[in-house]
């Protein structure tokens, strides 16, 4: 038996992916140059929707939170849950990329870049909530604690960001922002539309495997059926039988 | 308000922990000034019970009805008229008896005699943290604050476990003085039953019997006979229970 | 679901004014105040060898930079913030625990005080425990780093409104892992993510303070500092409820 | 930064483009595996612990 979630899920994974080769084959082969970083350039076309989905499935997560402390419902703490994770993954791709990036470009693995330090203080944010979902056993306080936990650290996102890059401007000044040319915006936005199927696509089956272990969890065993009357008569005289 | 208004109305309560049903079909009306007992085996769901109705625990189904209102909507009002007193004692372990006492009324928003309400549950000397204190001088402090309280439901986890008989004559005396409701869930049947006017048997999370307190001796021997009978089990019972 | 017969609905309490509700609120923080602080007086041998804490911390920060005192200089309100950040999760979790340990919790639920209080109260005395520890670290860290104080009214402000940052998601923090195995690690794993902005508004302030600041850069990292405890002390103190009725 | 454009840093390039497909592959392949486990253990309540939880289902959003 397969759902309709699981079907779901996986075609808008497979999907995900297909423009994903497109937009690479474009990016790794067909887009120029870029102007400044050379062939170096073109980790721009998966780092950039990248970030961008790894914010917007925060987002998601923030919004499903919500929904789950708004309704209690389990269905939203397994999808806030999925896309936590989701979002994690990328951020976790998000680091190692921009390390990648800055190497050959600052060069050095690490820098104090707001968007870097941004992702990196997401990244263990957000990776401390399923951390903190493991440790609780106890189904409706594990939905509270995820949903809260998710809320707090989402709002943080723009203050990090604004305190890194406010602390960075003292220093050295903000990088220029690199123009985009059209024939390297196709390959961004195909990417970038990839990204977010194949995100959704991901959070989908997540979701669909969290519920289920919810499910299994909490699976009602049947109410045990109804006492029958206790007979004192026997009670103060000898056992009966 | 009326005064008739039942203090505690439950139907159909069930608590389930993961796959386990800890309370289940419950029905429970309580009077107001009505005193219940509540007794059962050990892990029978008597303390689930009890702190579901202290609006500790949330419900899984059924309904419950606090002093006419819903525990949930009007948690504050409720809370308000009841009390517990369990094993975990809700006091502060740095503080001595005098210090809980004053914490507790500023915290309720009320004034209190603490020396008069030391001094009436012979604590008046003990100026130490109530780490230091026995069994029966942290039960009496618990007491006295639920004097104080004199909630219109006041309920008691095992009032008079790991107590000598005095203090159990102590704290005999102060239930008796208490004015509302009261609900005691004890191992001590025939001790707490002559301070209750009815009682009810929970077995593996059931309701299985529900009388006078009078009879909770006999009602607590007829279902450990019956469980030696059948085997235990509510199952066991049900059949045993079909043929008289 | 069985039908429950339910007595004609009672006539609802009248609804008390926004007033009435603000003073509740109000008088419900102050008794849980007085009551933290007094807890802590009681037990003011902990809140000593937490003091001694933050200063061992000081004084191994310093050894580990050796003996450069240029640099130890320029990283004195580094270690001094490090020093309470670390302090402050002993003393976040101690505060609650407090609250666990003898059912306390229930208790403080089971009065007449609304969620909302009870943060507000706990936060507002860890905040008071932290400017404490403050006081105590930070001449401290001044003898040991050999910087000086060259803005007193901005020292105040940084370290006032630091400890309020770190307060609020502390307190808020420290109850939601109050029940969870191993919340002795999660605690500042769930924590030190999160107050990062503080912590960089924290110690630019403290060391702006210490060298002066000729650019006139302190009003924008206290206004990043205020405005991150208003989100902060706000948002806490609407989900509270959430995660103590759990 | 120097004034020309950089040049080379293919090796960089694979490296990104290999690892984040490397895990996002893995990623889905381990859900996928995971979402297939659970769809059968659902199909067999007896298979696994689980009792029929589909009484539940609607309770997804």
């Amino acid at each position: 038996m397969t759902s309709r979630s699981y079907v779901a899920g996986a075609a808008l994974s497979a999907i995900g992916f297909a423009l994903l080769v497109v937009a690479h084959y474009l990016g790794l082969f067909v887009a120029p140059r870029e102007a400044m970083m050379g062939d170096v350039g073109r980790i721009l076309y998966v780092h950039v929707p990248t970030a961008w989905g790894a914010l917007l499935f925060y987002l998601g997560a923030f919004v499903a939170a919500i929904g789950s402390l708004w309704s209690g419902r389990r269905g939203w703490d397994a999808a806030t849950t999925a896309m936590v994770e989701v979002g994690t993954v990328m951020t976790f791709l998000l680091l190692v990329q921009g390390s990648l990036w800055a190497r050959p470009t600052w060069g050095t693995y690490w820098t104090w870049d707001p968007r870097l330090t941004t992702s990196a203080v997401l990244a263990a944010a957000f990776g401390v909530v399923l951390l903190l979902r493991r440790l609780i056993d106890q189904p409706a306080r594990r939905a509270t604690a995820t949903a809260v936990a998710t809320i707090v650290a989402f709002v943080d996102v723009p203050i990090v960001y604004f305190s890194v890059k406010w602390w960075n401007s003292l220093h050295q000044p903000v990088s220029s922002r690199q123009t985009i040319d059209s024939p390297m915006m196709q390959p961004l936005l195909i990417a970038a539309v990839a990204v977010l199927l194949l995100g959704i696509g991901l959070s989908v089956l997540r979701w669909r495997v969290e519920l289920a272990r919810l499910l299994a969890e909490e699976a009602a065993p049947d109410l045990p059926d109804a006492p029958a009357p206790l007979d004192l008569s026997g009670a103060s005289g000898a056992p009966r039988g | 308000m009326s005064s008739s208004t039942p203090v505690v109305q439950a139907r159909d309560l069930c608590r389930r922990f993961g796959r386990r049903w800890a309370v289940a079909r419950v029905d429970l009306d309580v009077q107001p000034g009505e005193r219940l007992l509540i007794i059962g085996a050990n892990g029978s769901g008597k303390s689930t019970l009890l702190n579901m109705l202290a609006t500790l625990l949330p419900i899984t189904r059924g309904s419950l009805r606090l002093f006419g209102r819903d525990p949930v909507q009007d948690r504050a009002e409720v809370r308000r008229r009841l009390a517990i007193v369990r094993h975990a004692h809700g006091m502060y372990e740095d503080l001595s008896a005098r210090d809980n006492l004053s914490v507790r009324a500023s915290l309720l928003g009320r004034r209190i005699d603490i020396p008069r309400l030391l001094e009436q549950v012979r604590l008046e000397d003990r100026g130490d943290p109530i780490r230091a204190y026995s069994a029966g001088m942290r039960k009496r402090l618990q007491l006295a604050m639920l004097q104080f309280e004199a909630p219109d439901l006041a309920m008691l986890d095992e009032p008079f476990s790991a107590l000598d008989p005095a203090g159990c004559a102590d704290v005999e005396g102060m239930i008796r003085a208490l004015p509302g409701a009261v609900i005691i869930v004890s191992h001590q049947v025939e001790r707490a039953g002559k301070l209750c006017d009815r009682a009810i048997l929970m077995e593996q999370g059931l309701m299985r019997w529900s009388g006078p307190a009078s009879q909770a001796w006999e009602a607590w021997r007829a279902v450990q006979r019956d469980d030696v009978r059948t085997g235990g089990g509510p199952a066991g019972a049900t059949a045993a229970g079909g043929a008289p | 679901m069985s039908e429950v017969e339910v007595p004609a609905p009672l006539p609802r309490p009248a609804q008390p004014g926004l007033g009435s509700v603000l003073v509740g609120v109000f008088g419900g923080v102050l008794a849980v105040i007085r009551k933290d602080l007094l807890v802590e007086w009681r037990a003011r041998a902990q809140v000593v060898a937490l003091l001694g804490f933050a200063v061992v911390v000081l004084l191994l920060f310093s050894f580990a930079v050796g003996p450069d005192s240029m640099a130890l200089a320029r990283h004195a309100g580094g270690y001094l913030w490090l020093a309470l950040l670390l302090s402050s999760t002993l003393l976040l979790a101690r505060s609650m625990q407090n609250e666990v340990e003898s059912g306390a919790l229930e208790g403080l639920l089971l009065v007449p005080v609304p969620a909302a209080s009870i943060f507000y109260g706990k936060a507002l005395a860890n905040t008071v425990l932290l400017v404490l520890v403050a006081l105590v670290a930070l001449p401290v860290d001044l003898a040991i780093t050999g910087a000086a104080i060259v803005s007193p009214g901005v020292a105040v402000a940084v370290v006032v409104l630091g400890a309020a940052g770190v307060a609020a998601p502390g307190t808020f923090y420290a109850a939601l892992t109050a029940r969870v195995a191993g919340r002795q690690l999660l605690l500042p794993l769930l924590l030190f993510p999160l107050i990062v902005p503080a912590l960089l508004g924290a110690v630019k302030a403290t060391t702006l303070a210490m060298t002066g600041d000729p650019m006139g850069q302190v009003p924008s990292w206290l206004t990043l500092l205020l405005a991150f405890d208003l989100i902060y002390w706000s948002l806490c103190g609407l989900l509270f409820e959430k995660v103590v009725e759990a | 930064m120097g004034q020309g454009m950089i040049q080379g840093g293919w090796g960089y390039v694979i490296a990104v483009y290999g690892i984040s497909w490397g895990v996002m592959l893995g990623y889905a392949v381990m859900l996928l595996a995971q979402a297939r486990e659970s769809a059968l253990a659902r199909a067999l309540p007896e298979a696994s612990a689980a009792s029929p939880a589909s009484s539940h289902k609607g309770r997804a959003p």
